[in-house]
C-alpha cells in the first residue's frame, strides 16, 4: 500500500503534534497489521479509514500489511513487526490477534500497541500489558437500536439478520438486535441465518431473499462482504436492509444510487474513529496504554448511521422513538444483553 | 424459528425459482468441466476463469456502461484464461492440475490487484455502477399462476444454462467436433492413428470451456449479482467439477446433479432460520450429495443383484416347465 | 551440444534453472512496474527467510505442514486415487488431536503421543469414509472427498462452538493448551542447549514434528517402495485390473489408501494446533491441504522428493509473505508472481522447446526430435 | 518399374536404446501380398509403424512409387495410401461400430453428422469386401473378429491402397481367418497391396505370394513363397532346427481337482453367456476348450478365476469352493491364470518386468521378508525368469511396455507356469507368439501336465487345441455341446459341427465323460 508516501506528502500542518516521548527522535512511525485482507467495505476497511486520516492529519507515515486469511501466518507477521526498529505503533484488530500480542507485548516495552474490537487481559502479558491499548465496541448497544428500527418499521412483524458466521462477535449483534426488535413487540419474529462465510455474496442474497420470502422485509447484515448480495436482495424485491460497520448507503450512493436507496440505515461500529481519536491521544500523551476501552453508543463507539436515505425514509415518530432508545441505553435504563 | 414460515418458503413457486439461480451458476461451469473431462483433461481453473471474466465484465461494463461488451469482454477474458492453461498444459508439458491450480491463484490476487488499480478498492466494485443483463419475461408462461413465477422473469443466462446443456449435448453427440473430442478422451492413440489431432482437439476444448465457465463468472457479476467481489466464486468451480461425475459424465446428468446441489443449497438457505445450529444446516447440500453418491452406488449394484435373481427365476421357471414336459 | 542436452539428470537440471529463473525474471519485470524499490523488494523475497530467526521458523514451520499434507496427497495419487480429501483429514487430526491435548489429564510424555496417535487414528478413520465409498460402491472420489472436505469442517466448527469454547469466551477459540499439551521444542531443553533453545523457542515453533515429519517421510517411503502394502497400491495405481487379477485385495486396499493418506493429513492437523497454535481455532490453515496436491506433483508422488519440494514451495511462500511484510509490493501482486513462477517451473517441455529452436538453427535437416508423442494427457485421472 | 514401396537402411533406435530395425532394406511390389515373419521382438512391427508414419526412423528413407516420402504421422502415411491394421485395436470402445469405421472422417451435413450415412458407408463397405459387422453395435460389447473387420473397414473407408495387417489372425477363430482370407483375395483382386505380419507358418504359405523374415532387427532374406518350406522359414527366424510338432508322452490321469457343476454366468447387460456348465477336471490332464470366439469362453475362465461372479452353480477345488470368491482366494487354491487379455489383465504395462513378474507371490516369502520386500529376491526371480523364459529385455527393471508383444506375453507366461500350481488355466497361451517360443511355451504345457498339474486350455487356435489336449469339450452360446474323451480321435471338422451347435450330445451322452 502506498497510502503512506501519500500523506508524507501533505504533510505540512504538522506543527501542533506534541507528543514529547515519541516524536523528538524521529517521525512516528504507524504499522497496521489486518489479519485479514481489505476490502470489506466494513470493518477492516473502517479501521484502514481512521488510521489514514489520523496519518494525513497529523503527519506521520505508515504502512497497512494484509497478512491473509490463513492463521498460520499472523504471529509472526506481528512478530516481524514488533521487531522491525521502523515501526513505533502496532495497531491490529480481532481476537485472533489477541494471544500473539499478549505474548510479545512485555517483549517490547519500548513500542506501542492498540488492539480494536477486543481487548487483551493484562494478567498474560509478562509487562501486564502496560504499553497495550484495547478498543472494544458494544456493537449489541448499537445492534440493540438497529433491532428497535427494524421492529418499527416492519408492516409484516417478520424481520432478518444474516450473519458470516457463528461466532460471538456477531452473536452480539444479534442478541443485541433481537432484543431491540421485541422490545417493539414481543411477538415480532426474527429470522437469523449464518451465510458460512465472508466472501459469498451470491450465498447472503439467496439467503436474503428466502427471508424476504419468508415475509421478512428489513434484513440486517452482519456478514462482511457477503452483505453485498443482501442489499442486493433488498433491491429486487423491494424491501429494505441495514447495513454494517460503516454507513454503507453513503459509501455508496453517488455510484450506485438505487442500491443504496434500499439500506434504510447502517449499524455503524466507528472502528475508524477510535482508531483515529485513540492515535490523537497517543500523540497528545495521554492515551491510556495499559487499559481497555469499551465504546457504546454514549461514547460514540457505535451508533445509527442517520443519512438522508434514514432521513427519507424514517417517519418523525419513529425518528423519535430511536433517540428515546438511544438515550435509554446510554442511561442505562435498559441493559443490552451480550454473546460474550 | 417458526416451522410454518420454512415450510410456506419451501414449498413455493419462489424456492423453486431460486433452485433454479443457484444451480445456474453451477451448470455453466460444470458444463465446461464436463466437456474437458471427456476430451482427456481436467479443468480445475474453471473457479479462476469465472472469476476473471466476472471480473472483467464488471469492469468493461462500468467503465464502458454497456452490458453487452462487458459480457463480450467478460467472455474474450475467459477464453483467453484457459487458453492459458491450454497452452501450458498441452505445449510446455506442465501438469493440468498444478496449472489450473496455479491459474487459480493467479485469477484471485490478479483480479484484485487489478480492481486496486482501476477503482482503488480492494475488496469489491461496489462503488462501480456496473452493467446488469436483463432478464426475460416468458410471454405466456409469466401469466401462469405457479408456473410463471418458476420459470418467468430470470436473467438470460439461467434460460442460456438450459440451451446450452443441449447445445452441449449436441456438440458432444452430434458433431464431428464432439465425436472428435470424445475419442481424444476415450483413447488418444486410436484418435491420432486416424488422422484426429490429439493437442488442437484438446486445445478447442479448453478454450470452449472457458467460455462456459466464463458465462458463469458472468452469471455471478452481472446478473445474479450486479457487482464484483474478491473471491466471489466461493469454491463454485470445484463444486461444478464434483457435479461432472456425481452426473456420470453425462451433460444432462451434470445438470441433475447441479440442480441436486441447488434444491439442497435452497433447503439449507430456508432451513438455516429454523434454530438449528449453523454448522449442521451448512452441511446440507453436501451431505445430500454424498447420500447422493451412495445411492447411485447400491442402484448400481442392485442392478446387477437383480439380474442374477431374475436368471434365477428364469431358470427355475424353465426347469419346472421342462419337468412338467 | 546434442549429447550434452541428452543426458537426463543434465537436461532435467537444466530445464528446471532455465524455468526459475524465466519464472524469477518475469516476477522481477512486474516488480519492477509496481514498486517503488524493485531490487529491495525482489531480496526480500528472494533472501526473506534467511533474514531472521522468526522468518526462518515460519518456512520451517510451514514446511512441516507442506510435508505432511504433500505425502497424503501422494499417497493417494500413487495409488491413481484422485482424492481431494486432505483438508478434510487435517481438520479431523486437528480437531481430534487439540481434543486429547486439552482435557486428557496425562503428563506430557503420554498426553502428546496420545494425541498424536488419536489424531492418526482420527485421520485413518475419516479416510475409510471415501475409501469405502470408492471400494464398494465405486463412487467417483473427487466428489465424495470434496464434500467430505466441507463436512469436516463443519463438524470441527459445531464441536468447536457448542462443545469446546468455553462457555463465557469472547470468540471461537478452545482454551490454551496446558504445556503438557503443546508440542515440545525439536531442541531439548538440557544445558547445553540452553542458548539454541531459547533462541529458538522465543523466535519459532519449530517443534518435535520435526523429527516426526522426517520419520513420516521415510515410513512413507517405505511404505510405498518397499512394503507388500506398497505393492499393492502401486499396482493398483497402475493398472486396477492386473491387480485384481493377480490377487491384490484391491478392495482392501483401496480403502487402506484412503485411511493412510488420512494419517498423514491429519498429523498436519496436529502439527498444526499442538505445534503453532496451541488451540483449536477456527479458519485452521485449511488452504494448506490443497497446496499439498502442488507439492506431491512436483515430487511426482515420490515421499522421497516430497520434502525437496516441500521446502522449496515453503520458500516461495515464505519469501512472499515477508517481501508482501517489508516491501511496498501488495498481496495480490505477489500471489501472481507466485502463480507464474509453478507455472513456469512445472512447464516441462520449455527446455526441448527452446532446445528445439536451438537444433532448428544449428542444423537445417529434418530429423527433428519428438512431435506427435506423448500428448501428456492427465493421466492422474 | 520400381517398386511400390522402397524402404533403405532404415535404422530405428528406440529412446531406451533398444535398436529395433538395424539396417533394413524393404521392397513391396504393387499387388502382391506379401508376409513378414520373424521372432518376437524382430522389429516387424516397428519397420511397419515406421512405414505408416506412428514411428519416425532413426536413419533411412522411404519411397513410394520412387517418391522419397517424409511421414510425421499416419495422417501423413494415409494421405499417401498406406494404412495399417493394428493388432491392438485402435478403437473408441464406447462408440458403435459405424462409428469407428468413419471416426476421424465423419460424413455430415452440415455442422450435424450423418449417422445414417455412416451406417449406410459401413454396410456398403462390409458388403463389398465381404467383412461382417453390426454397425449399431457398442464396440467394447463386441467381439474380437468383428472388431478386427471394423479395423480393416476404417483402413478401407479411408480409401488406402497399401493394408498393413499386424498379426490379425491371432485373435482368429479358423472360420474368422477364413473369412479373412476371403476379404484379403477380394482385396487384391481390387488392386491393394497388402503386407501380413503372422507367426503361423501355415498362413504364410496359404495366403502370400513372397515372405520376408526378420531376424535380430536385421531382415534375413526375401522369398517367393512357393520356394519356401515351413521348416526353412522357421530355421531362418530362429536361427536354429525347430519342431512344430509337440512331443506329448502318455497321459497319466490323476484325482479329480476341480468339479465345475451347473455354472450359469449373466452378462451386465442381463445377457446369458454360460448356462448350466459341468465338467470336472483332473490332474495330468490338459482339458481343451474349443469354441468359436464369443461363446462364453472367455466368462468359463474368469468365472473359474474369480474375476466374475457367477449367476448360479458352483466350481470346486480340493472341495473348497472357488465361485465368487476373489481371485487371490482361488490363486491361493493353486489355480494359475494365463489371461486372454494381457494388456489390460495380465500385465501392468508401466510397471517394471520384476514387479509384473511377482504380482500372485509379493507377500508370501521369500519374496516377503518381515514388513518389507526382498529386492533383492524380486530381483533374481526376474533374472532367473527372464533366463528361463528368453523374454527379450535387457533387464528386469524396464517397464513392460517397451517390451515387443510377444515378449510381453512370455512375461505373463512365465510368472503363471513358475507359480507351480495345481491347475493352470490358460486362455490363448500362444496368441502373438513366434514358433520358436510357442513351442515353448506348449512345450511347458505338457510338461506341467505331466508333471501333474491338471490344464485347462482354452484357445482359438484349434490345432493347438487338437494337438495338446487330452480331453476336449465343445461349447456354443454358453453351453458344453460335446465331450471328446480321446482328443487324437477327433477330426477338425467332427469337433466344427459342435463348435457351432450343429451337433450335440445329450446330456447322459456327456456325463459320463465330463
Ligand atoms: N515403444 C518402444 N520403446 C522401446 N522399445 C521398443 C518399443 N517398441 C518396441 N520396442 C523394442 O523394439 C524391439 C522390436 O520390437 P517390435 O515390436 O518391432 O518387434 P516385433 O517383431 O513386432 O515382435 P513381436 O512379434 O513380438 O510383435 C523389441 O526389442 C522391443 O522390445
Ligand atoms: N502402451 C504401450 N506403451 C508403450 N509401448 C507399447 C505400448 N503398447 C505396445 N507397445 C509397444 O509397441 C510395440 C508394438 O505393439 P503391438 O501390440 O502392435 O505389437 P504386436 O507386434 O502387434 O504384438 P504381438 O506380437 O503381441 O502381436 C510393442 O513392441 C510394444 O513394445
Ligand atoms: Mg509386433
Ligand atoms: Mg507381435
Amino acid at each position: 500500500s502506498k497510502s503512506g508516501e501519500a500523506a508524507t506528502a501533505e504533510e505540512t500542518t504538522s506543527g501542533e503534534t506534541t507528543s514529547e516521548e515519541v516524536a523528538e527522535t524521529k517521525p512516528l512511525k504507524v504499522i497496521h497489521l489486518v489479519n485479514g485482507v481489505l476490502g470489506d467495505k466494513s470493518f477492516f476497511d473502517s479501521a484502514e479509514r481512521g488510521v489514514k486520516k489520523a496519518s494525513e492529519e497529523f503527519g506521520f507515515e505508515y504502512k497497512t500489511i494484509e497478512m491473509g486469511t490463513d492463521p498460520a501466518g499472523w504471529e509472526s507477521g506481528l512478530a516481524d513487526a514488533a521487531a522491525n526498529e521502523e515501526y513505533d505503533i502496532m495497531i491490529m484488530g480481532t481476537w485472533q490477534m489477541v494471544g500473539y500480542l499478549e505474548a510479545i507485548a512485555g517483549k517490547y516495552p519500548d513500542k506501542y500497541f492498540m488492539i480494536y474490537d477486543t481487548a487483551v487481559t493484562p494478567d498474560n502479558c509478562s509487562n501486564a500489558c502496560s504499553n497495550v491499548y484495547s478498543i472494544t465496541y458494544k456493537q449489541n448497544e448499537g445492534s440493540y437500536v438497529a433491532g428497535v428500527y427494524a421492529g418499527l418499521m416492519t408492516k409484516t412483524g417478520i424481520v432478518g439478520v444474516v450473519g458470516a458466521q457463528d461466532i460471538p462477535v456477531i452473536n452480539d449483534f444479534i442478541v443485541g438486535y433481537t432484543q431491540g426488535v421485541k422490545s417493539v413487540n414481543p411477538d415480532y419474529q426474527v429470522l437469523l441465518n449464518y451465510a458460512g462465510g465472508w466472501n459469498d455474496p451470491a450465498k447472503g442474497k439467496e439467503q436474503a431473499l428466502a427471508m424476504y420470502q419468508q415475509g421478512a422485509d428489513y434484513v440486517f447484515q452482519v456478514a462482511g462482504a457477503t452483505g453485498d448480495g443482501i442489499f442486493q436482495a433488498a433491491q429486487e424485491t423491494g424491501n429494505y436492509a441495514i447495513g454494517v460497520d460503516s454507513d454503507q448507503a453513503t459509501i455508496i450512493k453517488d455510484t450506485n444510487p438505487e442500491l443504496a436507496a434500499v439500506i434504510a440505515t447502517s449499524m455503524m461500529k466507528n472502528v475508524d474513529n477510535s482508531l483515529y481519536r485513540a492515535l490523537k491521544l497517543h500523540l497528545e500523551g495521554t492515551l491510556p496504554y495499559g487499559t481497555s476501552e469499551a465504546l457504546g453508543i454514549a461514547e460514540g463507539g457505535v451508533g445509527l448511521a442517520k443519512n438522508d436515505i434514514y432521513d427519507s425514509l424514517t417517519p418523525q415518530d419513529v425518528k423519535d422513538k430511536i433517540s428515546q432508545a438511544e438515550a435509554d441505553v446510554t442511561a442505562g435504563t435498559i441493559t443490552v444483553d451480550t454473546a460474550f | 424459528m417458526s416451522i410454518n414460515l420454512v415450510l410456506k418458503g419451501i414449498f413455493s413457486a419462489l424456492f423453486l425459482a431460486s433452485v433454479l439461480r443457484i444451480s445456474t451458476a453451477l451448470i455453466l461451469p460444470a458444463l465446461g468441466g464436463l466437456i474437458t473431462d471427456l476430451s482427456g483433461s481436467i479443468n480445475i481453473s474453471l473457479e479462476g476463469t469465472m472469476l476473471v471474466s466476472a471480473f472483467t465484465g464488471v469492469i468493461v461494463s462500468g467503465f464502458s456502461h454497456n452490458v453487452w461488451l462487458g459480457v463480450l469482454a467478460g467472455i474474450a477474458a475467459g477464453v483467453l484464461f484457459s487458453a492459458l492453461l491450454a497452452y501450458f498444459h498441452l505445449y510446455l508439458g506442465t501438469n493440468i492440475i498444478l496449472a489450473g491450480t496455479a491459474l487459480n491463484i493467479l485469477a484471485s490476487g490478479g483480479t484484485v490487484f487489478l480492481l486496486f488499480m482501476l477503482t482503488g478498492d480492494k475488496g469489491s466494485s461496489s462503488t462501480l455502477a456496473s452493467g446488469v443483463v436483463p432478464t426475460v419475461n416468458i410471454p405466456i408462461i409469466k401469466d401462469i399462476p405457479f408456473l410463471g413465477t418458476v420459470l418467468s422473469g430470470h436473467n438470460i443466462f439461467v434460460y442460456g444454462a438450459f440451451v446450452l446443456a443441449f447445445l452441449i449435448n449436441q456438440l458432444l453427440y452430434h458433431t464431428k467436433f464432439g465425436v472428435h473430442l470424445r475419442a481424444v478422451g476415450e483413447d488418444p492413440v486410436a484418435a491420432t492413428s486416424v488422422g484426429i489431432n490429439v493437442r488442437k482437439t484438446k486445445f478447442v476444448t479448453i478454450l470452449v470451456s472457458g467460455f462456459l465457465a466464463s458465462l458463469g463468472g458472468l452469471n455471478l457479476s452481472m446478473a445474479y449479482l450486479s457487482s464484483f467481489q474478491r473471491d466471489m466464486t466461493a469454491g463454485r468451480g470445484f463444486i461444478a467439477l464434483a457435479a461432472v461425475y456425481l452426473g456420470g459424465r453425462k451433460p444432462w446428468g451434470t445438470v441433475l446433479a447441479a440442480i441436486l446441489f441447488g434444491i439442497a443449497d435452497a433447503l439449507s438457505n430456508q432451513l438455516g432460520t429454523l434454530n438449528i445450529p449453523s454448522q449442521l444446516v451448512q452441511m446440507i447440500p453436501y451431505a445430500i450429495t454424498i447420500i447422493a453418491l451412495v445411492v447411485y452406488g447400491i442402484r448400481n449394484q442392485q442392478k446387477l443383484i437383480e439380474q442374477t435373481k431374475r436368471f434365477q427365476e428364469r431358470e427355475l421357471a424353465r426347469s419346472k416347465s421342462e419337468q412338467q414336459d | 551440444m546434442k549429447k550434452f542436452f541428452s543426458n537426463p539428470t543434465i537436461r532435467e537440471g537444466l530445464r528446471i534453472i532455465l524455468a526459475i529463473g524465466a519464472a524469477l525474471l518475469l516476477g522481477f519485470i512486474i516488480t519492477l512496474f509496481v514498486s517503488e524499490d524493485p531490487i529491495g523488494a525482489y531480496k526480500a523475497f528472494l533472501t526473506g527467510p534467511f533474514t531472521k530467526f522468526n522468518r526462518f521458523g515460519d518456512w520451517i514451520e510451514e514446511s512441516i505442514t507442506l510435508i505432511l499434507v504433500g505425502l497424503s496427497v501422494a499417497i493417494a495419487f500413487k495409488a491413481n486415487m484422485f482424492s481431494m480429501g486432505t483438508q478434510g483429514q487435517l481438520v479431523m487430526g486437528a480437531l481430534v488431536s487439540g481434543v486429547v491435548a486439552l482435557y486428557v489429564p496425562l503428563p506430557a510424555v503420554l498426553r502428546i503421543p496420545l494425541a498424536l496417535l488419536c489424531a492418526m487414528l482420527a485421520g485413518f478413520l475419516w479416510g475409510l469414509i471415501p475409501g469405502y465409498l470408492k471400494a464398494q460402491l465405486n463412487a467417483n472420489e473427487i466428489v465424495s472427498t470434496l464434500m467430505l472436505n466441507t463436512i469436516a469442517i463443519k463438524i470441527y466448527d459445531y464441536f468447536l462452538v457448542f462443545h469446546i469454547k468455553p462457555e463465557d469466551a469472547g470468540y471461537n477459540v478452545s482454551e490454551k493448551f496446558s504445556v503438557e499439551g503443546q508440542l515440545p521444542s525439536f531442541i531439548p531443553n538440557i544445558p547445553i542447549f540452553n542458548k539454541a533453545y531459547t533462541l529458538f523457542t522465543e523466535n519459532t515453533n519449530i517443534t518435535i514434528m520435526l523429527y516426526i515429519v522426517i520419520l513420516a517421510v521415510i515410513v512413507a517411503y517405505y511404505l510405498v517402495f518397499k512394503t507388500p502394502f506398497g505393492y499393492k497400491l502401486r499396482m493398483i495405481g497402475s493398472n486396477m485390473k492386473f491387480a485384481r487379477y493377480g490377487g491384490i485385495d484391491t478392495k482392501k486396499t483401496i480403502i487402506l489408501v484412503f485411511a493412510i493418506s488420512g494419517v498423514f493429513g491429519a498429523l498436519a492437523g496436529a502439527h498444526l494446533t499442538m505445534g503453532i497454535q496451541h488451540c483449536i481455532i477456527t479458519n485452521i490453515s485449511i488452504s494448506m491441504a490443497f497446496e499439498g496436491i502442488i507439492v506431491a506433483i512436483l515430487a511426482r508422488n515420490n515421499p522421497l522428493y516430497i520434502p525437496i519440494t516441500a521446502l522449496a514451495y515453503g520458500y516461495l511462500r515464505a519469501g512472499a509473505n515477508i517481501m508482501e511484510r517489508s516491501s511496498d509490493m501488495s498481496r495480490e501482486m505477489i500471489s501472481v508472481i507466485q502463480a507464474l513462477i509453478i507455472l513456469f517451473v512445472t512447464a516441462e517441455r520449455i527446455l526441448p522447446t527452446v532446445q528445439r529452436v536451438i537444433e532448428e538453427k544449428k542444423e537445417q535437416t529434418s530429423n527433428k526430435e519428438n512431435g506427435t508423442l506423448s500428448e501428456g494427457g492427465s493421466n492422474e485421472h | 518399374m520400381a517398386p511400390l514401396v522402397e524402404m533403405h537402411n532404415i535404422v530405428k533406435i528406440y529412446s531406451n536404446g533398444v535398436v529395433a530395425n538395424n539396417g533394413v532394406d524393404f521392397q513391396l511390389e504393387k499387388g502382391e501380398i506379401h508376409a513378414i515373419v520373424g521372432e518376437n521382438g524382430a522389429g516387424k512391427t516397428t519397420l511397419m509403424k515406421i512405414l505408416y508414419g506412428s514411428e519416425q526412423p532413426t536413419s533411412g528413407e522411404i519411397l513410394i512409387n520412387g517418391e522419397p516420402v517424409v511421414f510425421k504421422s499416419p495422417v501423413d502415411a494415409m494421405k499417401k495410401g498406406v494404412g495399417m491394421v493394428h493388432q491392438n485395436f485402435m478403437q473408441i470402445p464406447s462408440f458403435t461400430a459405424a462409428e469407428n469405421v468413419v471416426l476421424g472422417h465423419e460424413p455430415a451435413k452440415g455442422v450435424r453428422l450423418d449417422k445414417k450415412k455412416a451406417i449406410e458407408v459401413t454396410k456398403e463397405l462390409s458388403e463389398q469386401y465381404g467383412l461382417f459387422v453390426e454397425p449399431t453395435a457398442i464396440t467394447e460389447t463386441i467381439n474380437v473378429g468383428m472388431r478386427q473387420r471394423i479395423e480393416i473397414l476404417k483402413i478401407l473407408y479411408l480409401g488406402v491402397e497399401i493394408l498393413i495387417f499386424d498379426e490379425p489372425t491371432a485373435v482368429l477363430t479358423p472360420q474368422e481367418t477364413k473369412d479373412l482370407f476371403k476379404a484379403v483375395r477380394v482385396l487384391i483382386e481390387k488392386g491393394k497391396t497388402i503386407v501380413f505380419i503372422t507367426h503361423k507358418l501355415r498362413e504364410v504359405k496359404e495366403i502370400s505370394d513372397r515372405v520376408t523374415v526378420m531376424r535380430n532387427g536385421k531382415i534375413m532374406g526375401t522369398m517367393k513363397t512357393a520356394d519356401a518350406t515351413k521348416e526353412g522359414l522357421a530355421r531362418m527366424m530362429v536361427g536354429r532346427e525347430v519342431f512344430l510338432d509337440i512331443h506329448k508322452p502318455a497321459m497319466k490321469r490323476g484325482e479329480k481337482v476341480m468339479s465345475v457343476q451347473d455354472l450359469s454366468y449373466v452378462s451386465e447387460t442381463g445377457r446369458t453367456m454360460l448356462r448350466d456348465l459341468s465338467f470336472n477336471l483332473y490332474a495330468g490332464e490338459i482339458l481343451g476348450v474349443a469354441g468359436v470366439e464369443g461363446n462364453g469362453q472367455t466368462e468359463l475362465v474368469e468365472v473359474l478365476t474369480g474375476l466374475r461372479v457367477p449367476a448360479s452353480g458352483r466350481a470346486v477345488v480340493d472341495e473348497i469352493e472357488v465361485t465368487g470368491k476373489t481371485p487371490r482366494e482361488v490363486r491361493q487354491a493353486g489355480v494359475a491364470h494365463i489371461p486372454e487379455d494381457r494388456l489390460s489383465n495380465g500385465l501392468s504395462l508401466a510397471s517394471s518386468i520384476d514387479d509384473n513378474l511377482i504380482v500372485d507371490r509379493f507377500d508370501k516369502p521369500p519374496f516377503k521378508k518381515g514388513l518389507v520386500i526382498d529386492q533383492k529376491v524380486v530381483e533374481n526371480n526376474g533374472k532367473k525368469l527372464i533366463k528361463e523364459f528368453s523374454i527379450l529385455t535387457p533387464n528386469g527393471e524396464l517397464p513392460v511396455s517397451s517390451l515387443s508383444g510377444g515378449n510381453m506375453q512370455k512375461v505373463v507366461v512365465a510368472r503363471e507356469f513358475s507359480s507351480d500350481p495345481k491347475i493352470l488355466i490358460a486362455a490363448q497361451p500362444t496368441r502373438g507368439i513366434d514358433v520358436g517360443a510357442t513351442e515353448f511355451i506348449r512345450d511347458q504345457l505338457v510338461k506341467k501336465r505331466t508333471d501333474g498339474a491338471a490344464v485347462l486350455l482354452v484357445s482359438a487356435d484349434l490345432s493347438e487345441v487338437m494337438s495338446l489336449s487330452d480331453r476336449i469339450i465343445t461349447m456354443f452360446e454358453g453351453e458344453i455341446t460335446g465331450v471328446f474323451p480321446n482328443a487324437s480321435k477327433v477330426g477338425e471338422e467332427e469337433l466344427g459341427y459342435y463348435m457351432l451347435g450343429v451337433k450335440r450330445q445329450t446330456a447322459e451322452e456327456m456325463e459320463a465323460m465330463l
